[in-house]
């Protein structure tokens, strides 16, 4: 591929044009806009133009109890609503001192589980759909409704949760809960399998994935690239391993790496990644301790002590972190959200340069990019 | 030629036309309810008993709409664009013989009129990119252009190859070489070419590329380019499209039928018929759309490396393999 | 070449499987629910849009004005008044207004609700052509509907816990 | 490359040890009711090791806000990634503090670096051409709070609408 060299230094043969993906297109599932400048189907530069849903939630919590922004937490990411509470709710509880009892920590840890599988189908199934591949989006939707219906009849709610409380969970989970989530983890094996012969073995998809798109460690090192993004580049980073939280230190998982940096080696990461979360929702069952899913003690108007404290989560998109600064008052001082998706995409202006048109929405797709995330 | 022959043929165009207008509408129907039968859900059951009057809703919905020439293109081509790719579906499904009596025109030289007619189809869908000042519909142009000359070089070697092994043009005749039992079909003819059923696949992936459909949908590629070539088409201006692609479809269903599975030659040597014909061509057309919601889209180059060096290659030792071996049993 | 062979030969039976498996899910049943011919039962915990609970014993709210469900919203969507009427013991409500465009149905009232006045209503089913049907008066909206049979009230109540 | 948070400590120690001692940061009374912060007591040291249960990090640094760009060059030097930049307004104190948030992949390292600026010209080094992946970072922090980022390629708004001459994150600024 000539062009491709002459790309990479930066002449151009003939006319550029610059065509507009988003922010209404097809390929940019949400309001992401790139504004692609072209030589014919190769980009030179593919620029990401942000903020179309941008609700300034940074702001919000400011205005607000630190109780009342916790619906915020289930908006910023609606695919996996349950790590950005858990996220808030660990920062907050660690500002304040709280500890939730052993019961809450593990029903977190198998609702967010339980969430980013959710998450990752809905992911595998868009991929899928930007590669043009219809029919696997809604088998995957079929399974993902499982999911949803499990968390719907604990939490009320399909997608922004607002489950998590300081100090605990709000309800408790019923034996329905378990039974069902254990049927779930059941049927989800197979399905796995099935997914890997429909799809995974597939010679058309491995030819679009393999060795396209390939994004370099150090590069997710300088951008901050987080989740299946740097441990499909060969990195094993994991919060849940590294700073780990909750219960997962007593939790017996693999970090699923591969090394190619590559869309497929994305794509294996997430595939991997769920088997994990069933191995890690069995595990949690089995061992779910009883009592009380509330801390005792826990005051009505929260107003923890000045200072400000970091809490991060391995959310399925990668690293969240909430940084909150307090300044003994019932309102937060500051609420930053770091998220991944907005990490994630700040690499593609870089990372797509020289690609045809359909692998950069490759790549695109393989980064798993929830707009809300990105524009907060 | 008798008197009655120009009427006849009338006649003959008139059903043709009708008979692709109303395959286009029910396959539409067909398809949406296969895909959702693939995908386990139930497709339309709302217009009409088990959603049969969608396809006349949806008739009469894209009927309704304006058709809009964008500002700045040439609106001559972009409303014969639509024309120019429907005329040569029609035209050759009038050399296709429906059963030994049911054929417009049994002419010599059928198989030759096929791709005369049907090379027209890539000019016509690169003029309604071109034509539509769109740059999406640019580049889903370009895109039509060179995978279509690059999958009508495998399926023309494919066809020297039958036409070597049958020795006729006449699409009748060919049908009436493969009498008898199944194993008589051109697909099982392993004596004049022990590669067959593979010339066979070949010649179904050239026609799901000439036909654009998926996996080889690059024209239309939904994800990346919108709606490819058609994007400014609006109203019936895409409906003659939609309709267009189907009448392509069926054509190569039905030559596909004729050349490899016998036509309207029974598999038992007797009752041949028409029946056969639509069963045979159904099935296919039943295959294309199993494939369309099975698999994800190729990407460009991989589809232009899948013809040059794998399908040409293929085809043109399989055109050599039958030249020896008919040369040698000769 | 031989890995060229062999990469053919993988990748059609790879394409050979995948039809094979959707062929397998065509002949499976679907699972789509015919809505609107069919609709699902709603979970016990669903969280509608929030409505006022009668007691059973007066055939009145329960709600006594506290305003604890308005300084828990987040999005100022609840207005609660009340007043204290001659010879009885507490406030009544008299007017409780839902602004259920800004509400984000979080479900912070029903929890901040100490004498479970409010519950969440199972209604899912929420369209209008005009912003105004939205502003609901709750309390009328108790007022004007017919008193539920008291069998009903006992699973209310688990439902708001 | 460090083997332990106390070496990366050190260095950092050096780096501050060539400048004048941290302005202590002045008392200013604060008004009953307003919400103008009140920042917990500051460390006497600038460069601390922290209590990662307690605070979510290993290390917090806080230096002069010249020296930010020599801090990320000790980061990348040492295979830490970039994690966030911001910034948080302190009113009262008339001052803006910029936050920059770095881990590593490899070792459960967090460390936080921050810098003060005078709220009324808060300027202070890019660290974009350090880390690209703080480009976006600071282009947030700057449309939000109104700090300048020096030498910054592309200063222009992220999130919110072009044409934004306001930052909504400071503490004076009314909706």
């Amino acid at each position: 591929m000539s062009a491709l060299s002459a790309l990479s230094s930066g002449e151009t043969k003939g006319e550029t044009f610059v065509i507009n993906v988003g922010p209404q297109h097809p390929a940019t599932h949400g309001v992401l806009r790139l504004k692609m400048t072209m030589d014919g189907e190769y980009i030179t530069r593919a620029e990401p133009v942000c903020g179309y849903i941008h609700r300034m939630h940074e702001k919000m919590g400011e205005n607000r109890t630190w109780a009342q922004f916790l619906p915020n937490t289930g908006r910023i990411d609606y695919l996996a609503a349950m790590a950005y509470s858990h996220a808030y709710v660990g920062a907050v509880e660690r500002a304040a001192g709280i500890a939730a009892p052993p019961r809450a920590e593990y029903i977190r840890v198998i609702t967010s589980e339980l969430n980013r599988i959710s998450s990752h189908l809905v992911w595998f199934g868009a991929f899928l759909l930007d590669l043009g591949g219809f029919t696997p989006l809604l088998y995957a939707f079929d399974d993902r409704e499982k999911i949803l219906d499990i968390l719907e009849a604990l939490t009320g709610s399909r997608l922004t949760y607002s489950y998590y409380r300081f100090g605990g969970v709000c309800n408790d989970v019923d034996d329905d809960f378990i039974r069902g989530t254990r049927e779930f983890v059941a049927f989800m094996r197979p399905r796995m399998k099935m997914y890997h012969s429909l799809v995974t073995d597939n010679i058309i998809l491995r030819k679009r994935l393999i060795g396209i798109g390939v994004i370099s460690a150090e590069m997710c090192r300088q951008y901050g690239a987080t989740g299946p993004v740097i441990r499909g580049s060969g990195v094993g980073y994991d919060v849940r391993k590294s700073e780990p939280y909750s219960v997962y230190r007593d939790l017996d998982f693999d970090v699923p790496v591969y090394p190619e940096g590559d869309c497929m080696a994305r794509y294996l990461v997430r595939m991997e990644e769920m088997v994990q979360s069933l191995r890690i929702i069995e595990q949690a069952l089995d061992k779910l301790p009883a009592g009380p899913v509330m801390a005792s003690g826990v005051p009505r108007t929260l107003k923890p002590p000045a200072g400000d404290c970091c809490f991060a989560v391995e959310a399925a998109r990668g690293r969240l972190l909430v940084r909150i600064v307090s300044d003994n008052k019932e309102m937060p001082y500051r609420v930053r959200l770091r998220t991944p998706s907005f990490c994630n995409l700040s690499l593609y202006e870089e990372a797509s340069q020289g690609m045809m048109l359909p692998d950069a929405l490759a790549l695109l797709g393989s980064l798993d990019l929830v707009i809300p995330d990105i524009d907060r | 030629m008798s008197i009655i022959e120009p009427f006849r043929l009338l006649l003959f165009l008139v059903g043709i036309m009708a008979f692709v207008g109303l395959n286009a509408a029910y396959l539409v129907w067909v398809e949406r309810k296969g895909a959702a039968r693939f995908q386990r859900r139930p497709g339309p059951t709302e217009v009409g008993y088990g959603g049969l009057l969608q396809p006349i809703a949806d008739g009469i919905k894209l009927l309704s709409k304006q058709l809009h020439v964008p500002p700045g293109a040439d609106g001559v081509l972009f409303r014969a664009a639509p024309l120019l790719v429907m005329i040569p579906a029609m035209i050759g499904l009038a050399v296709v013989p429906f059963s030994e009596s049911l054929v417009a025109r049994d002419t010599n030289v059928g198989l030759l009129m096929i791709f005369a007619f049907g090379s027209i189809n890539v000019m016509a869908i690169m003029l309604s990119g071109w034509s539509s000042r769109n740059k999406y519909a640019i580049i889903s142009a370009a895109r039509i252009v060179s995978q279509d000359v690059a999958y009508e070089i495998p399926m023309l070697l494919v066809v020297v190859t039958m036409l070597m092994a049958t020795g006729t043009m006449n699409l009748n005749e060919i049908v009436q070489q493969q009498a008898g039992w199944f194993w008589r079909w051109n697909i099982f003819r392993l004596d004049v070419n022990p590669l067959m059923p593979l010339t066979f696949i070949i010649f179904f992936v050239c026609m799901l590329a000439e036909t654009n459909r998926a996996p080889f949908d690059m024209a239309e590629a939904e994800s990346e380019l919108v709606a490819g070539a058609f994007t400014e088409y609006a109203g019936m201006g895409f409906g003659v499209f939609f309709i267009a692609e189907y009448a392509n479809i069926i054509l190569g269903c039905a030559f596909a039928t004729i050349l490899f599975l016998g036509g309207w030659q029974s598999p038992f040597g007797v009752w041949s018929g028409v029946f056969w014909f639509l069963l045979k061509m159904y099935v296919l057309v039943f295959t294309v759309i199993w494939v369309r919601w099975t698999f994800p889209r190729t990407q460009f180059y991989n589809l232009l490396n899948l013809s040059w060096k794998l399908l040409i290659p293929i085809s043109l030792s399989t055109l050599i393999l039958t030249a020896v071996v008919m040369k040698v049993l000769k | 070449m031989k890995a060229l062979l062999k990469e053919i030969g993988s990748g059609f039976h790879s394409l050979v499987t995948g039809m094979r498996i959707t062929l397998g899910q065509f002949f499976k049943p679907q699972v789509t629910v015919h809505y609107p011919h069919e609709t699902l039962k709603m979970p016990v915990r669903f969280r509608g849009h929030i409505e006022l609970v009668r007691d059973p014993q007066t055939g009145k709210a329960i709600c006594f004005a506290c305003k604890a469900c308005e300084k828990a919203c987040p999005s100022d969507c609840i207005i609660v008044e009340g007043v204290k009427r001659e010879g009885e013991r507490r406030k009544s409500v008299t007017e409780f207004k839902l602004d259920f465009t800004k509400c984000s149905l979080c479900g912070s009232c029903v929890e901040a609700c100490k004498s479970e006045a409010i519950r969440f209503s199972k209604d899912y089913n929420l369209a209008s052509v005009s912003k105004e049907e939205f502003i609901m008066d709750l309390f009328k909206r108790l007022e004007s509907e017919q008193p539920k049979p008291p069998q009903a009230q006992p699973e209310q109540s688990k439902e708001a816990a | 490359m460090i083997s332990s948070l106390q070496e990366l400590a050190d260095q950092f120690n050096k780096l501050i040890a060539q400048d004048v001692p941290l302005p202590t940061t002045p008392a200013v009374p604060v008004a009953a009711g307003a919400q103008v912060g009140t920042a917990a007591p500051e460390p006497a040291s600038p460069v601390q090791l922290t209590d990662h249960a307690a605070k979510g990090f290993h290390l917090d640094v806080r230096l002069r806000p010249e020296r930010v760009v020599a801090a990320a060059t000790l980061m990348d030097e040492n295979g830490f990634a970039i994690d966030a930049v911001t910034g948080v307004d302190w009113m009262a104190e008339g001052q803006m503090e910029v936050v920059y948030d770095f881990f590593h992949p490899a070792h459960a390292w967090r460390v936080v670096v921050r810098a003060r600026v005078p709220r009324e010209k808060p300027e202070l080094p890019t660290i974009s051409e350090i880390y690209p992946g703080a480009n976006w970072h600071e282009r947030e922090t700057h449309e939000f709070f109104g700090i300048v980022f020096l030498g910054h390629p592309n200063l222009t708004p992220l999130l919110l609408p072009e044409d934004a001459t306001y930052h909504p994150l400071r503490k004076d600024f009314k909706a």
